[in-house]
């Protein structure tokens, strides 16, 4: 299976990026479509899509669009979360600054299913090119009755606006986002069985809808060319339906955004991004920090989808797909995940709080040669008091990783804190390092 | 910090709104002003708020710029701190040199080099992460991903994204930097703060 | 006098002198009695008798003033009232350190809890045992008179 | 515990015993009613859960239509888990006790364990958890976290980050019960900190209760700071006398001394709140002004005197003025010692000039509405005083009831208060327009008039105290509302604000037929028609003309706590005991009689008022002199069938008094 470009069909198009240039590739079919349908009838064909939402956690989409009261008692909301942090993943950014109106048009057929009058995005705060790219998009399809009052002439109501995050990874969350929405530290909040569903009382106390960027963008299509024809796409896997965009960095010679059909092989990724560069394959994260690396003979036989991954022990993720040739040193790589999880955790719960900076501090000194016998078992002890006991995702994320990677790689571990220094050892692993640890590189 | 204090001695009181030196200009109030149509509350309006203070206040948070999107928005001092002290993208704690250049040391960025870019950067500006050069031009800051990993290692200085940077390239960025008037920090913060804005506020 | 007589008083009188006698015979060491308070006995390493108050090598004091010991002692005979130090006048490294430290040793029963109970090791029950005094005000003892002098 | 009929109940099983608690209760408090506990620090009964410490961590699962347990993956949260139908919960699994001692492990990593010196040792929940369910070692070998320690965040208040667990509990306390948000988290993950703005001055009225709910020793009492460790303390239960709120606190004493001030649980009063008046206003008990033996004035000079020169001297004093007499009084003092003070003039010196009362303008409190009862108000206009500052315990329930409960709430004051950040409309009245502001009010023609209309116009109550008698007009202005309360169907609330204000009131401290007021006896000090004046713990130099009169009186009695200015004047000065120094009865602003036993002894010679007057009327005329309170109590309820109540036990949480004689009569009836 190749490439199956979808959402990214037209991605490399600058006109698509203006109105003019998107209803000429066919754009707003599907909204026109929807506003003739029946509410019901536009969440019933997401679910016989069989689509699920592409932020991480692959909860199908339309369990909460059908979620949403029908009784309008208070105002719902839609929010868009574009608030990408994932280490490794940048597929809502090429697609906010290269398809906006996909964005726009999957939000507003949202808005329409679900009653809701208003809609945020929620861009991180660096992405300010995609901020322009949405600002623009979104001025436009005021200007032209695709947003505002009276959609097309259909009598519904739709207001955009675009709030940017500020520089917190928590943020994308979706509770979390919720509270930075409102104007508060980004802590994420309550979930059920704790509290309501976001469905019931989410954004002010009210019905909220929260996706994806790209979960958005493919609703127009599954709209304009039905759910069960967008169901046929990865029906080769047990329950992944459509395509998904990965993004592939690392040592790969052409790193970008890449949208296959589920069902693919991660080697077929591999290879379309271009193959390996450096060095061979060592390991791979397929799906964005948070999710355990797999190593060479596991990428051999992964397949691309949400169960098919849990075979080899990791995750779809949110599609950021890192692949390391035989030089990275994998300690090191778990130390700069581990210091990412210590400064991006928001700081609510006890374990997260504190475990991520625990975990980084035992990598740092076994990084700087200065691990103890135990720190591997210390630090496995360590996720397992993390995982699952934290507030949110967070530190479930922060947990396996480094749980994973030893899982894997036990022996870079056990070498590297015996010995003060890496297994790896090669001028290319000394590239990668810090200046401070090049002692433990040479 | 031990600081010894006899009991009752009164402390130093946070600013009366009264005392407040407001700093914010025509337009600035007008643009708050046209962001609270946005939300149904005040309270969401502290973010870009908190924006807005950092482009007005010369590309920092000073606790003045944080006192007076308190006192517009009417919150408490303590919880706009709170929120700005949270994200890292507002300048809290010391004002940054002219030009920041943040430089992203995660995952991808860290296996294609980032930390050589570091080093280049510390051993040409002769200043450590997190410090600002003596003439106050650049501030060099170490961030987490920017989510641009296609583009590793990357930099980002104001509102653009550079990358793959090479040591080469580095030179040539602060030359050019050199030149530029406006900091990064404000040129970032005003960029933000027009996203929010519609057609129909400006 | 009677066989009894002799049994039950003469004898043990006899017994006893016979006893000294031989005593006295024998040589210094292996002397029972010894010449007190010339000669004084040699103590057991974990006698606890009069409580001291140390200090560290710098000279500052090691209690706290954290009051566990009055808290461990089973006859209620410690009364700690602590205060904070400063860097003008600094008693003890940290914040606090005993302004007073009284305890009466007319209720102590010397069983050794407060040196247990003492984080830093203040508190200690050394082998001073020469305890009596004529007023019953005089075993109050300060904390001037636990506090060990400070060691050259 | 009851499980309120009202609601649906639902089954849980915990621990294998299944029991039925109210849908939707918390999972924590649910296993409290099997006298199970689970371990939490960032949970507050009073205050919304957050989850946030993890500490509470328990295994749940749900009953399956067939009859077996499905358990959820991952351990839940017991402090933020409403109970529902089927639930089945695990506190005591191995997993359980596993993740109780990862959480304290993580606590403690950053923690400085320096409990020896810290004031919470001894009554914290951090060492009580780690004890029983923490580890006993730790395996943390890395750098801890180093921050300020000892800062004093106000006069009040000292701030330790390095034993902050960032639960959050003092944030949330100013946010969700106080309501002025003065403290917030600042930065994020592990140097998470809570801090007021730039760790400036903490200024709430209330701070002292972020002391009390702090798991650790982070937040600690500057007043406290050092001066004893728990164990070295004793507690009574005590009622705080420095409002007429009369919150029900913990009297913390060492050896004969007052140590400190906690809040005690009473629902109907102040939850379990205090007020940092209350709790930090207390040092009086150990000041080096305490009156400790009777003097006597000869030439300019004081001597020391026994008691019975000083009564001696008295009786001479009172009978040289003959009916010319009268009485001024503090509210510091407990019904007996007032009820008697009144009898001695009253009764035995034929006198009708007595008074407590020191506003500008004198009227008398009228109280409707119960402190709990403001929670349940549609609507409350709060008009004239600023309630945080004269009615704290008043102000917080007035907060919960906008907060939680909706209720609608206008202000209508001088100055700023606290109450303006809840109210729906706040507005201020000029200088000297009190009376233009309620005759505005009561017209119903302004705006202001109709939004307070709406207010008041279903279930509605007024709240106002007796300071408004202070502004001029303000006595006019309260009858005009008190009026219009009576119009529009609503509860007239003029709160007393001195400590038993509201029992002088009962109890008939006020002038007879054809007696002077406050203001009238100094009046007559000055002109000569009173001849001796007693003061009972009060001193009127700080009011006008005060110090004139006190000039001008042949006699007069000092009586009181502590030395004030208005003892340089006395002849006689009677040292009097303070308030936790005796047995008594006090009644709140809401006539809630409660009783208060004697904590510690008076220092000196100092007696309690009622035994000072029970002495005096001996020695003035032949009677039957009371041997203890609870006498006194018994005449005071033979004379006023209002207190029948304080006659016999008074139940721990103290009992309303009915407004009125007749009332209290149909009450005892029925």
């Amino acid at each position: 299976m190749a490439e199956m470009k979808l959402l990214l069909e037209h991605s490399n198009d600058p006109e698509y990026a203006t109105l003019k240039g998107y209803l000429a590739k066919g754009g707003y079919t599907g909204l026109g479509k929807a506003l003739k349908m029946e509410r019901q009838a536009v969440i019933d064909s997401v679910k016989a899509s069989g689509l699920r939402g592409r932020g991480g956690a692959g909860f199908p989409a339309w369990i909460k669009w059908n979620g949403i009261e029908k009784e309008i008692t208070k105002p719902h909301y839609m929010i868009c979360n574009a608030d990408e942090g994932e280490p490794g993943t940048f597929k809502d950014k090429e697609l906010m600054e290269n398809t906006p109106f996909l964005v726009i048009e999957g939000m507003t057929i949202g808005g329409y299913a679900t009653q809701s009058k208003v809609g945020y995005i929620y861009i991180r705060g660096e992405f300010v090119d995609a901020c322009r790219a949405m600002r623009k998009a979104i001025d436009e399809a005021y200007a032209n009755g695709y947003l505002g009052k009276n959609i097309l002439g259909s009598g519904v109501d739709f207001d955009l606006y675009i709030h940017t995050g500020a520089g917190s990874y928590e943020c994308g969350e979706e509770s979390a986002l919720m509270s930075s929405l409102m104007g508060e530290r980004g802590m994420p909040r309550l979930k059920f069985p704790h509290a309501p569903l976001p469905t019931v009382a989410g954004l002010w106390d009210c019905p909220t809808i929260i996706n994806n960027v790209e979960t958005y963008s493919c609703v127009p299509f599954i709209l304009d060319r039905g759910g069960e024809w967008y169901a046929t796409l990865g029906a080769s896997t047990k329950n992944s339906r459509g395509t998904k965009i990965f993004s592939v960095s690392g040592h790969v010679n052409k790193p970008g955004n890449y949208e296959v059909e589920f069902g693919t092989t991660l080697m077929e990724l591999l290879d379309l991004a271009g193959g390996m560069k450096g060095g061979m394959l060592k390991a791979c994260v397929p799906g964005g920090s948070s999710v355990p690396i797999i190593n060479a003979a596991d990428c051999e036989r992964a397949i691309i989808g949400y169960e098919e991954m849990a075979e080899v022990k990791s995750m779809v993720g949110s599609g950021g797909c890192m692949f390391l040739n035989e030089h990275t040193c994998i300690v090191s790589f778990i130390w700069r995940t581990a210091q990412f999880y210590a400064n991006e955790s928001c700081g609510k719960c006890t374990p997260c709080r504190e475990g991520t900076k625990w975990m980084f501090q035992i990598l740092d000194r076994i990084v700087r040669g200065k691990g103890q016998p135990g720190d591997a078992e210390l630090l496995v002890d360590i996720t397992k008091q993390i995982d699952g006991r934290s507030f949110c995702g967070l530190g479930d994320a922060a947990a396996w990783p480094v749980a994973g990677a030893i899982r894997v790689f036990p022996e870079e571990f056990e070498y590297f804190i015996k010995n003060g220094r890496s297994m790896v050892d090669s001028a290319e692993s000394r590239a990668m390092a810090p200046k401070w640890a090049q002692p433990a590189y040479s | 910090m031990s600081e010894t204090v006899a009991i009752g001695t009164p402390r130093p009181r946070a600013p009366r709104p009264e005392e407040l030196d407001l700093k914010f200009s025509e337009s600035a109030v007008a643009e708050l002003d046209a962001l609270k149509t946005h939300y149904p509350d005040l309270k969401s309006c502290i973010l870009p708020g908190l924006w807005i203070a950092q482009r007005e206040y010369g590309g920092w948070l000073p606790p003045e710029a944080i006192a007076e999107v308190a006192f517009r928005l009417n919150r408490s001092f303590a919880e706009v701190e709170g929120v700005a002290t949270f994200y890292t993208m507002y300048n809290t704690a010391h004002k940054p040199g002219r030009h920041m250049i943040e430089v992203c040391t995660c995952l991808s960025c860290h296996v294609c080099g980032a930390y050589r870019i570091v080093d280049y950067l510390e051993e040409k500006l002769g200043v450590k992460l997190g410090e600002t050069t003596p003439d106050g031009m650049f501030t060099i800051h170490e961030v987490e991903c920017l989510d641009a990993c296609d583009r590793a290692p990357v930099l980002q200085i104001g509102d653009q994204y550079v990358g793959p940077v090479t040591s080469e390239m580095v030179d040539k960025i602060l030359d050019d930097l050199r030149k530029v008037e406006t900091p990064s920090a404000v040129q970032l913060s005003d960029a933000v703060v027009k996203v929010h804005l519609r057609d129909g506020d400006k | 006098m009677s066989f009894e007589v002799f049994r039950d008083v003469a004898k043990p009188i006899i017994a006893g002198f016979g006893i000294t006698s031989r005593r006295l015979l024998q040589q210094k060491e292996k002397r029972a009695t010894i010449q007190y308070p010339e000669d004084r006995r040699e103590q057991f390493t974990r006698t606890r008798w009069r409580h001291v108050l140390t200090r560290y090598d710098s000279g500052l004091e090691r209690c706290i003033g954290c009051s566990l010991c009055a808290g461990a002692c089973p006859a209620r005979c410690i009364y700690v009232e602590a205060a904070e130090n400063s860097d003008s006048d600094r008693r003890s490294p940290g914040e606090r350190y005993a302004a007073r430290y009284e305890i009466n040793l007319l209720r102590c029963i010397f069983c050794g809890y407060c040196q247990e109970a003492c984080p830093t090791g203040a508190i200690v029950l050394r082998k001073d045992f020469e305890l009596a005094n004529y007023d019953r005000e005089d075993f109050l003892y300060t904390k001037e008179m636990l506090l060990e002098p400070i060691r050259e | 515990m009851a499980v309120d009929e009202g609601h649906r109940t639902v089954s849980v099983t915990i621990n294998g015993i299944e029991i039925e608690v109210p849908q939707g209760e918390l999972i924590v408090e649910s296993v409290k009613r099997l006298g199970l506990e689970i371990p939490v620090f960032c949970y507050h009964p009073r205050m919304k859960p957050v989850g946030m410490c993890r500490m509470c961590l328990v295994e749940i699962g749900f009953k399956q239509p067939d009859g077996s347990v499905r358990m959820m993956p991952k351990p839940q949260a017991g402090c933020t888990l409403p109970a529902s139908e089927g639930m089945v919960v695990l506190t005591d699994s191995e997993s359980v006790h596993r993740d109780r001692k990862g959480v304290l492990e993580f606590l403690l990593v950053n923690h400085p364990l320096d409990c020896p010196v810290c004031d919470r040792g001894g009554e914290c929940p951090l060492q009580n958890n780690t004890l029983a369910y923490g580890p006993s070692t730790s395996r943390f070998i890395d750098l801890k976290r180093h921050l300020p320690k000892a800062y004093p965040l106000s006069q009040y208040v000292m701030l330790d980050l390095e034993r902050c667990i960032q639960c959050g509990r003092c944030v949330r306390f100013t946010e969700e019960i106080s309501g002025e948000h003065e403290l917030a988290f600042r930065f994020r993950g592990a140097s998470m900190q809570p801090s007021t703005f730039q760790l400036l001055d903490f200024e709430s009225k209330f701070s002292g209760n972020v002391i009390e709910i702090c798991p650790v020793g982070a937040l600690t009492s500057a007043q406290y700071r050092f001066r004893a460790r728990p164990w070295d303390l004793q507690t009574t239960p005590a009622v705080c006398t420095a409002c007429s709120n009369g919150c029900n606190v913990w009297f913390d004493h060492r050896a004969g001394r007052f140590v400190r001030i906690n809040g005690r649980i009473n629902e109907g009063v102040n939850e379990e709140w205090t007020c940092d008046k209350g709790k930090f206003g207390h040092d009086y008990y150990n000041s080096t002004d305490r009156l400790r033996t009777p003097l006597v004035r000869k030439g300019d000079q004081f001597v020391e005197a026994t008691w019975a020169e000083a009564y001696e001297e008295i009786v001479k004093g009172l009978e040289s003025a003959g009916k010319d007499v009268a009485g001024l009084c503090g509210t510091r003092i407990a019904n007996e010692g007032l009820f008697l003070f009144n009898r001695l003039f009253k009764q035995v010196l034929g006198s009708r000039s007595v008074d407590h009362r020191w506003t500008r303008t004198l009227g008398t409190s009228r109280v409707q509405t119960p402190i709990a009862g403001i929670e349940g108000k549609k609507g409350v206009l709060v008009f004239g005083s600023n309630p945080a500052e004269d009615l704290p315990i008043v102000f917080l329930r007035l907060r919960k009831a906008a907060t939680r409960n909706g209720t609608q709430v206008t202000v209508v004051t001088p100055d700023v208060t606290e109450a303006d950040a809840f109210a729906t409309v706040a507005s201020r009245i000029g200088q000297g327009d009190v009376l233009k502001v309620a005759q505005e009010i009561v017209d119903g023609q302004s705006e202001l008039a109709r939004k307070v209309a709406d207010c008041l116009k279903e279930d509605g109550a007024i709240v106002t105290s007796d300071r408004v008698r202070n502004l001029p007009g303000g006595g006019e202005a309260l009858r005009l509302l008190e009026d219009l309360a009576a119009r529009c169907g609503a509860e007239f609330n003029c709160y007393p604000t001195g400590p038993n204000a509201m029992g002088a009131e009962l109890l008939g401290v006020l002038p007879g037929d054809g007696g002077l007021d406050t203001w009238g006896i100094l009046q007559g000090c000055c002109s000569g028609t009173i001849k001796a004046l007693w003061l009972l713990d009060c001193d009127p130099t700080t009011v006008e003309g005060g110090d004139q009169a006190l000039e001008s009186a042949e006699f007069l009695v000092y009586q009181g706590v502590t030395r004030s200015e208005a003892t340089a004047f006395a002849n006689v000065v009677l040292p009097m005991a303070a308030p936790a120094e005796q047995d008594g009865t006090w009644t709140n602003c809401e006539r809630r009689l409660q009783r208060m036993t004697q904590a510690i002894a008076a220092p000196g010679d100092s007696k309690p008022a009622w035994r000072i007057f029970s002495e005096v009327i001996l020695r003035l005329q032949p009677s039957t002199p009371f041997f203890n309170p609870r006498e006194i109590m018994k005449a005071i309820a033979d004379a006023d069938p209002r207190f029948l109540p304080g006659a016999s036990d008074l139940p721990e949480e103290g009992a309303i008094l009915s407004a009125t004689t007749q009332a209290a009569m149909a009450g005892d009836g029925a």
